[in-house]
């Protein structure tokens, strides 16, 4: 369809009268790189698109010892974050060059799968995810914040304005298995957030990109690991009970069978990453 | 985890061109005032570089500079016919014929010097720098831009030349496959590294190394090119691409470069090849042909260095990190390969 | 060698490369003409269906809607590629009457105004499929019952009244009476996209009772002759300019988009653009065969092959294209470049509903080059010699018969093979590293 | 649909052009300012060949709203192409024969001149990482590795003599 009507909102509230006004008939972009190629080929034929990207909500900043990181922070702001090097590694392996400077952290939670790198790495942080809409804003936890296979506990009114990312210091780990080293649609994605107590590991997160209808954590794999030395027995019970866990499906990077067992390998690697990592901020 | 080192081995041979109903290319040449030569085409430059080529060999043929040169092509108000750029028949076919016309239109300026100079046309060379001289006096020469320029404003006569180049249609015999199906064989060998990870069943090639021989080369970094290239799309071939990743069901064909699967260059091995010339006894100055060959011997060379890097032998392809895992599973059960 | 030549076998600089490296080269789709259509084609979303009904109502109100084009446009409804050379059979419609044979089949072109009301057109188009049963396996597609794709009764295209490409050539199984070791293989291969950067297009311009189109079809003369023969029109009413391609691959010979162009501003009297997007690259473009390949070797215990059996299934697709000459192609290059004195191919090209397959870079040759190399492998393994030497003792030689009949010339595996083995330091024998391509000698030569 | 006018910098020149809602950059660039140097491989984001400078970053002009540049500074290779010659990395390109079809080429290089321009002597990681959302097909990417870094030691080789000339 001919677009009859761009919007380009210049703050936050101005782009949620205009949600309010025109509904489901509006169809929201932030970096564009899932819309568009969808727009340009006629599949997706809009007549009304929204853009983000004047909205202001470009910005990193501290809030106490949490982050928060503005919806429309480009993939390429987050790789140089020291304070959350994770997220700086996770963005660091999403998409290519120029593909990071257009992409969003906020959009990066919509990316269909197997996409959504950073989401995943999100996931490992804990973050929460700010939500906007008429009624003001909520703070929903990441894990909530999916419901199914490209559905989120998103209203129609809302959008995501922030994501909201706790630092503190601990050990991270991340590991993407693709067909290729750069630009590749994860076969798997592991994201692993710990605190170390000793050799003890504790409040460790390890979430998997690529291994279900969106970033999900393992609790099987945490669970193996979580007050435990990371030895070679206790890691590869982890990497077990994180195939488990998987609800992998088959693309064209990957079948079933292949994503389950990478979820075991990769998961092992993360976690053998975690055990010699130096201590750093995580 | 291991990784397990390989190495593995191929031959083949290509045939350059086709006799389809007759397989013709044709040429025209004439020149312009100023002695330059426009050469022209009906074929497609598919950016191998067939410009690049065309006018080497019009240039060696007439004795002029490369940059004396003008191709072109493929309009067909203006282009002689010809077949199309495939089955590696370009330089072969339209390299024939270039030379043909470019023989035709050098015999025009031959006659015209042999007049001027008052020699016959036997006794005269060719410097390849655009100028004719009488042979054992190179005092006694003539400017072929200069003899171009006269023809027209002063003779009143054309520099110009026609050139075909027709491989005769071969019906094959339906009872025995009797055929002549090609003009001339090119030749290479390559031998393929690669580093297996049993854990993800992940291939990563290391190297790529082989000999060619394409008779005479015109353009031997262009060969080099398509050598290049073409190992890397044999490669790709050997292990990522597919339109159908998950057939039979023919769900998740690829709709875009993310999803259908290639190697990118932090994937590249070392690509090395050297290259013979035995010049062919039908192309122009001995060529054979490049164009498509490159890609050949990679792939079972790469397949081959699988199965010598860990025992799993697959048969299909793509190789995918999945069928060699599901290989090295069926090898620890002790059941072999499939 | 080189140093005969002034300008042959120099490096020189490529006569496009100042135009490529500053990006002023001209591509089909960089240009555009006052008044230029965009063509959008509705297309099969099944495998195999009878066409029931087309209703084009709702297309036609879109804003921006000109035209559509439907079978009932084309002056001859049917793909010629390879009758043009007299290779029959004549199988795919430019626009199917009746019945859709792959998913993406074109039903009915689109030409709007822009390429948004093309596709928006294009999606309110409804069709009325009755869907069939498909078949996307070649033996299933050869066994009794299967889905006939074709219009004639089987699913093998025919030679000469085979339904394949034969080669025989000596008595193959007296080889494998004679053979220390008989060796069965099987090899698939995938469909392969070509996946140039720039998509196969083309623009149809009218001019004056002419048409000149401008494509990037690797071989402009064979697709003015084809749109020549589709659309009725003396070819000197037709100008094909080209010649500049941004990637081929054999890909862009099929012309698939040059005739419902040229019809398109035939029938509007305006340039028409008709250029495929990525997706219908990836997706309708015709790609590689996938191939099943079955090979029988009889071979003497010092990996002399003295026998070979060739059974080749090659997938065309719904529609043959390219594919019958590729299968010609693979029989006559089945024994690679060795020397086998028993030979028996059996070469099929098979319809199936999977998308049309065509030429790619290595036309019915890569594939086999995969199967017989592999197979060479697994013959050294067998009778326990390296993989050099066997594809030493088996190379074949100036003036060796091949299976076709023809006499080998212009033979260098030998020589390319020593070449090969001094770049990556593998020493050989003395025995091998002596071998020539020479023509046999009268002892030589009995085997 | 309403068109708008949107005004942007294009090579250092103002440019002022009326669009249609959403139309893309590349279609813009493309169809309305003659810069067919922008090629259209996909329009999917997938392979590089759209590739403009924005604010000197590459981004892909096929995903972006021409109304999302209104204000800032767009590059393409017809705005560094010099009138007479060859910038430093199209000479490394062409000796390289880092190119075949051609078709790739622009968003190669300007990728590879920002790439430059932040980190003057790249790592063949890192020219792949650079490099890695642009697609080529013909050349098997060895002789664009080898035009990027023939790139860059010409640049080092610039700024020697420029800063020797500097101190003089």
């Amino acid at each position: 369809m001919t677009v009859s009507t761009y919007f380009q909102p210049d703050s936050l509230p101005e782009a949620l009268a205009l949600l309010g006004e025109h509904g489901p008939d509006l169809l929201v972009i932030a970096g564009g790189t899932v819309a568009m190629p969808l727009i340009n080929e006629g599949i997706s034929l809009p007549a009304k698109v929204m853009g983000l990207r004047r909205v202001g909500l470009g910005g990193i900043e501290q809030r106490g010892d949490r982050l928060a990181i503005g919806a429309m922070a480009t993939l390429t702001a987050l790789t140089t974050l020291q304070e959350v090097p994770l997220l700086a590694e996770a963005a660091r392996h999403t998409a290519s060059w120029a593909v990071r400077n257009m992409g969003t952290v906020g959009g990066n939670l919509f990316t269909p799968p197997p996409g959504g790198d950073v989401a995943t790495a999100l996931l490992a942080l804990d973050a929460q995810v700010e939500l906007v809409g008429p009624a003001g804003a909520r703070l929903l936890p990441l894990s909530g914040f999916w419901t199914g296979f490209m559905t989120t506990a998103a209203g129609p009114d809302e959008l995501v304005a922030r994501i909201v990312v706790p630092v503190a210091p601990g050990r991270h780990a991340f590991v993407k298995l693709g067909r290729k080293a750069a630009n590749t649609p994860a076969v798997v994605t592991v994201a692993v957030r710990a605190a170390m107590d000793g050799e003890a590991v504790r409040d460790v997160r390890i979430a998997l990109g690529a291994a279900g209808p969106h970033p999900l954590r393992s609790a099987g794999a945490e669970a193996a690991v979580e007050g435990r030395a990371l030895t070679p027995e206790v890691i590869a019970s982890a990497a077990g009970a994180a195939a488990e866990d998987a609800q992998p499906f088959s693309d064209q990077v990957a079948s079933t069978w292949y994503r389950r067992r990478m979820v075991g390998v990769m998961v092992g690697r993360a976690l053998a990453q975690l055990a010699s990592a130096e201590q750093r901020g995580a | 985890m291991a990784r397990l080192r390989g190495t593995g081995i191929a031959a083949v041979n290509y045939p350059t061109g086709m006799n389809l109903g007759g397989d013709p290319s044709q040429a025209l040449i004439h020149a312009t005032t100023s002695g330059s030569f426009n050469v022209v085409l009906a074929a497609a430059d598919l950016g191998q570089g067939l410009r690049t080529v065309m006018a080497q060999i019009a240039a060696e043929t007439l004795g002029v500079p490369y940059g004396q040169i003008v191709i072109q092509t493929a309009d067909t108000d203006t282009g002689p016919h010809d077949m199309g750029t495939f089955a590696s028949r370009a330089t072969h076919r339209v390299g024939n014929a270039v030379k043909a016309a470019a023989i035709e239109a050098r015999e025009a300026v031959l006659q015209l010097a042999s007049e001027e100079l008052e020699v016959s046309i036997a006794d005269l060379v060719l410097d390849g720098r655009g100028g004719i001289q009488v042979a054992g006096s190179p005092q006694k020469r003539r400017d072929i831009a200069d003899l171009a320029s006269r023809a027209q404003f002063q003779y009143g006569r054309t520099i110009a030349g026609r050139g075909v180049y027709m491989k005769p249609k071969s019906d094959v015999d339906p009872e025995t496959g009797a055929m002549d199906p090609d003009s001339t064989q090119a030749y290479a060998c390559t031998v393929a590294e690669v580093e297996v990870d049993t854990e993800t069943g992940a291939v990563a090639v290391l190297s790529i190394r082989s000999a060619y021989e394409v008779g005479q080369q015109v353009n031997p970094a262009l060969v080099q090119g398509q050598i290049t290239g073409g190992a890397w799309m044999g490669m790709s071939h050997a292990l990522y691409e597919t339109t159908e990743p998950c057939y039979p069901s023919r769900d998740h064909s690829p709709k875009d470069f993310a999803g259908y699967l290639m190697p990118g260059m932090a994937e590249l091995p070392i690509i090395e090849a050297v290259v013979l010339e035995v010049p062919s006894s039908n192309g122009p100055y001995g060529v054979k042909g490049v164009g498509e060959m490159t890609a050949n011997s990679p792939i079972p060379a790469i397949v081959n260095a699988i199965y010598h890097a860990c025992g799993v032998r697959v048969d299909s392809l793509p190789v995918t990190p999945e069928a060699i895992l599901r290989g090295l599973d069926a090898l620890a059960q002790g059941k072999g390969a499939a | 060698m080189t140093a005969q030549y002034h300008v042959v076998g120099e490096s020189l600089e490529r006569t496009d490369g100042v135009a490529h490296v500053t990006g002023r080269t001209l591509y089909t789709a960089d240009l555009a003409f006052p008044g230029m259509l965009h063509l959008k084609v509705v297309r099969s979303p099944l495998h195999h269906a009878l066409i029931r009904g087309v209703d084009l109502s709702a297309a036609e109100r879109v804003p921006g809607f000109v035209r559509a084009l439907t079978h009932a446009d084309v002056p001859h409804n049917v793909y010629t590629i390879l009758g043009l050379i007299g290779v029959e059979p004549e199988e795919e419609f430019v626009l199917p009457v009746d019945r859709v044979r792959y998913k993406g089949e074109p039903i009915v072109a689109i030409l709007a105004e822009t390429e948004a009301a093309a596709y928006e057109a294009v999606g309110k188009v409804q069709l009325d499929l009755e869907e069939l049963p498909a078949v996307f396996d070649m033996d299933e597609a050869l066994a009794p019952g299967a889905p006939i794709v074709t219009h004639w009764g089987n699913n093998t295209f025919m030679y000469e009244g085979h339904p394949c490409r034969r080669v025989r050539y000596g008595d193959v199984e007296a080889g494998f009476a004679q053979a220390d070791h008989i060796l069965e293989g099987e090899y698939r291969t995938s469909p392969i996209e070509h996946a140039p950067l720039e998509t196969t297009g083309c623009i149809a311009v009218p001019e004056a009772g002419r048409f000149t189109v401008y494509t990037n079809t690797q071989a402009v003369y064979f697709s003015l002759d084809n749109t020549s023969i589709i659309l009725g029109l003396q070819p000197n009413r037709l100008r094909f300019i080209g010649g500049t391609v941004g990637g081929g691959f054999g890909g862009k010979v099929d012309v698939i988009v040059e005739p419902l162009a040229t019809l398109g501003a035939m029938r509007t009297g305006r340039p028409v653009r008709y250029v495929y997007n990525r997706q219908e690259e990836m997706q309708v473009s015709s790609t590689r065969s996938a191939e099943t390949i079955r090979i029988k070797d009889g071979v003497m215990a010092d990996g002399t092959i003295v026998a070979r059996k060739v059974t080749g299934l090659a997938d065309c697709g719904a529609y043959s294209r390219q594919t019958p000459y590729a299968i010609t192609k693979f029989a006559a290059n089945a024994t690679g470049p060795y020397r086998i004195p028993n030979v028996w191919v059996d070469a099929y090209c098979v319809y199936t509903n999977r998308t049309p397959t065509s030429a790619m870079r290595g036309f019915g040759v890569t594939m086999g080059h995969f199967a017989i190399e592999v197979q060479m492998d697994k013959i050294a393994e067998r009778c326990g010699i390296d993989p050099w030497t066997v594809r030493f003792r088996n190379a074949h030689r100036n003036g060796d018969v091949k299976p076709h009949r023809k006499v080998t010339s212009d033979a260098t595996l030998i020589e390319t093979m020593q070449a090969a083995a001094r770049l990556v330091g593998h020493g050989l024998p003395p025995e091998l590293a002596a071998m020539t391509s020479a023509p046999r000698t009268e002892w030589e030569g009995e085997r | 649909m309403a068109s708008v006018v949107v005004a942007f910098e294009l090579g250092g020149r103002p440019v002022e052009v009326l669009v249609s809602p959403l139309a893309t950059l590349q279609q813009v660039l493309r169809t309305q300012l003659g810069h067919t140097s922008v090629k259209d491989g996909c329009r999917q984001g997938g392979c590089g060949s759209c590739t403009v400078l924005l604010d000197g970053e590459p981004v892909l002009s096929c995903l972006l709203p021409v109304e999302d540049v209104a204000g800032r500074r767009v590059t393409t290779l017809e705005d560094l192409t010099p009138v007479d010659g060859l910038t430093t990395v199209q000479r490394a390109f062409l000796d390289a024969n880092g190119f075949q079809c051609g078709y790739c080429t622009p968003g190669m290089e300007l990728v590879t001149k920002a790439l430059l321009e932040r980190n003057p002597a790249p790592t063949r990681a890192d020219i792949a990482e650079a490099l890695s959302g642009n697609v080529c097909r013909c050349t098997g990417y060895v002789p664009i590795i080898a035009a990027v870094e023939a790139a860059a030691a010409a640049g080092s080789a610039a700024a020697v003599v420029a800063s020797e000339g500097a101190t003089r």
